[in-house]
Order: C-alpha cells, then structure tokens, then sequence
C-alpha cells in the first residue's frame, strides 16, 4: 500500500492512521507497531525539517509479509557456497539434458534469499521466503 | 506419501509427495513403462528435483521410440518448478484447470 | 524451532511434518509452504549425499515472523544517508546533554534493517521490522 | 491525539501520542513547571525523539532549582526508548507495574 502525503507536520495524524490501519488488519502486536510508527514518523519529520523549501509530497509505502526462515546446519560435512551460481542446462534439447543438478538453481528461483557460512567444520545454511506483495 | 498406479482410464496416476525418499518407487514404476504414456498429476503435491531426474531419464528413453511423457493436471507450484527447469521444451505438460 | 534429523533420506518424511506443522500453525499459504519444503529438502538431500562418510545428525531450524516493510521517497530532497553511524551522547550528564538528534539513533537501534538510496533527486528508505523468534 | 493537564493528585497527566506534531502543545504546558513535579504517563502510548526533546528542555531548566522531572507508569515501548536514549541517568523513571 502506498500514500502520498503533504510535506508538513500536520501529515503525521494521517501518516499514523494510515500505517495503523493497515497493522492493526495483520494483528501485528503494540510490539511491532510502535517501532514502526517511531521510524516513520522520525524519517517524515526529517524529510520535512530539512528540507523546508521543498514542496513535493512524500510517498510513504507499507508492506507487512509473512516471512519463514529456515537454517540447516551441517557438522562435519565439506564446505560448499549453494549460493554460488551454477552452470545449468535447461535449454538443450532432450537427448542432450542429463538428470541432476537441479537442486540449487531451483532453490535460487525461489527463494527470497539464501545465505551460507563456514567455519570450523560448521555449515550453516539459511534462506528466507515472504507471503504476500513485495513491493512497498 | 507417494503413490503411484494405472488409473481406470489407463493414464498413470501419481499422489502424494514425490520427494527423494520415494524415487525407488517412482523409479521402479517408470522404469517398466513403454511407448506413450500420460503421467496424471491431479493429486500429487510436491515434487523435487529427484523426481525431476526420474522424469527426464524415462523421457530420454522413451521418446526415442514414441512420444514420450504426457503430464496432466499439473498443479501451479509444480508448473513453476517444471518452467524454472526448462521441461516446457522437453516434455508435453497440461496445467491443472 | 530447532531439531536434529539423522544423516538419512529416511528423515525426510519427519522434516517435512515438522516444518509443515510449524508453517500451518501460522496459516501460512501453499505458495510459500511448498518452495520452504523443496529449499529445505534439496539442501538436507545434498548434506546426505555428498557427506557420505559424515554420521553427524543435520540440524534444521525454522522461525516464522511477520515482517513490516515501509519506504518513504523523498523527491527533492537533499541526499542524506540515514544508515551511516552517528555519534550521540546518550552517556554525559545533564547539563551537556543537547535536545536533538536522537531520532536517527533510536530508529537504528529499534528496526532490523535500513536500507537508504538516493539517485536524480530521488532519496528513499526502507526500513523493515520483524516479529517473532528471531533465532533459528 | 496527546493531553496534557494535571490529575486530581497533583500529577501531570500526559495521554495519547506525543508526536512532532504535538509538541506546541506539550511545551507550552511544560513551560509553565516550576520546582519538582511528576509526569504520570499511565495514558501515554508514544513519544518520539521530539517529544524527548522537551522532556530534556524541562529538565535542564528545573534540575538546577529542584530534583525535576519524575516519570511514572511508562510503558515497556516508552520504557526501551527512554533507555536507547541514556534518560536513565538524568531522569527519575518508574515502569508500569
Ligand atoms: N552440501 C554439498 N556438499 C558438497 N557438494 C554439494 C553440496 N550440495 C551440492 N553440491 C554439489 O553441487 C552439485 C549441484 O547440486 P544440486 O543442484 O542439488 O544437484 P544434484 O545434487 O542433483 O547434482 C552437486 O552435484 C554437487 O556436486
Ligand atoms: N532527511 C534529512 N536530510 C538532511 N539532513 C538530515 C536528514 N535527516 C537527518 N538529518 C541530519 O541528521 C541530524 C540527526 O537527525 P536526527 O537523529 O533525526 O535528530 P534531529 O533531527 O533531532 O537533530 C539532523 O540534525 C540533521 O542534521
């Protein structure tokens, strides 16, 4: 969701409903909401005091997603980067495909992101996917 | 759960999640197929990428002699896994409606 | 949640009931169940097969939290990067204390990520904020 | 909305959300302080940076003359922002029960 708002203090009433109303419909807890609100406004009333001779509006976007994060660690296995891009065929005619090496290049469409640390014979793989509308 | 069987209308049905524990079954099932066949997936869940290679390796043997692998019903997360690997090019795939 | 599943495709069925059970408890939809189930088995998948020798159990963790996303653009504005560390007196005593400038400094400390952009004119923010567990 | 008046008990009740837009108000009341004085913030939900600001203001002006400021019934979000901000030290801060 997105607004545009006048760039004046007196913007702040509607700016509060605005990102309220739309937490408040996610059951998003007083936990989340105040932060949020707090940044916001701080970030709007910055872009109002420094910049007094600018009259454009200020475009204000929200977004609340649900994101899942998930880790997989791997004690004592190789060091492997999953995230380093791969070579994969997915073009070539059927006689020319072989089976396999379609795991990762699937992992990388689709998740959100994807992360790998090393260390000590650690191997921590994290990724993350969102619901919902991504851009904000 | 995977299954997989002749449905009555000779199409072969495919249920459940076909994940990497359940690729001797797939396998042992497709490894017997011959000529042209339509794979049903109205009910299968989830496949991963071992699937995928039972796919592609019944495919590769079977389209050489006929048309090969027909898959029906194939639900949207299926679709995008089967579009991200480039089986639109290799094999004959329906959308679930 | 965190749980140790031995080094075996015979574990996949118990990965996947628990991190469905996880992902249904907080209503998440299809679209992100089924890209988080085939990530999750195509890594656990690897760390079997190309560990053979390792008889270590793989730990997989998953956290969801809701995550709210705002953007503020500032068209015309001057470029000022709200990401960069400021120096702020939260320690001295009274009398040295000077009103101001704490804004930046509580928004950094209270969000999870800051992101700022500036090019032609154009300044945004991006600010996100999560709930939840966030270890994983 | 943000309040300000004082309670029946001689405190200075501060209700709703001290935001920038708020602050003539707030500093006009607490212009008026004289001497030593509680701030009963039971109703109030948000303060922001410029809100800090006059706290701090009222404070440099009364600290010199008496103990100043005292803060009860802050709630646990107002509570983290008053210590982010170092008022620990320079404020007497009660949290709600
Ligand atoms: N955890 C791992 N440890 C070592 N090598 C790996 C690991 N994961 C993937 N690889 C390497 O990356 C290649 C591509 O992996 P993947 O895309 O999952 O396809 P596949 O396993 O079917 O070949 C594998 O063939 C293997 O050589
Ligand atoms: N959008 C902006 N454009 C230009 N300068 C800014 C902007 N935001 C913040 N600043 C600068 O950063 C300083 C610190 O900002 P902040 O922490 O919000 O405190 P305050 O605005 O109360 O001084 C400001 O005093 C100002 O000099």
């Amino acid at each position: 969701m997105q607004r545009e708002f006048p760039r004046h203090l007196n913007s702040l009433a509607g700016l509060y409903e605005f990102t309220e109303e739309i937490m408040k419909a996610h059951d998003l807890p007083d936990g989340i909401r105040f932060p949020v609100h707090l940044a916001t406004e701080e970030l709007f009333v910055n872009m109002v005091h420094y910049n007094p001779t600018v009259t454009t509006d200020i475009e204000v976007g929200i977004d609340v997603a649900e994101q899942v994060t998930v880790s997989l660690v791997d004690n004592g296995g190789v060091e492997f980067d999953v995230t380093a891009k791969r070579e994969v065929d997915v073009d070539s005619p059927l006689e020319e495909r072989k089976p396999g090496g379609l795991g990762l290049h699937l992992i990388q469409n689709l998740v959100d992101s994807l992360e790998y640390q090393y260390q000590d014979g650690r191997g921590e793989v994290i990724f993350t996917k969102k619901s919902g509308n991504k851009d904000v | 759960m995977f299954e997989i069987e002749y449905g009555d209308g000779g199409a072969v049905m495919c249920r459940g999640r076909l994940d990497a524990a359940q690729c001797e079954k797939a396998e042992a099932f497709m490894g017997e197929l011959e000529g042209e066949n339509t794979l049903d997936f109205t009910d299968l869940e989830y496949i991963s990428s071992a699937g995928l290679g039972i796919l592609l390796k019944t495919q590769k043997r079977l389209a050489g002699s006929s048309a090969g692998l027909k898959i029906i019903n194939v639900n949207n997360h299926i679709y995008d896994v089967f579009r991200y690997s480039g089986f639109h090019a290799i094999f004959d795939i329906e959308a679930k409606e």
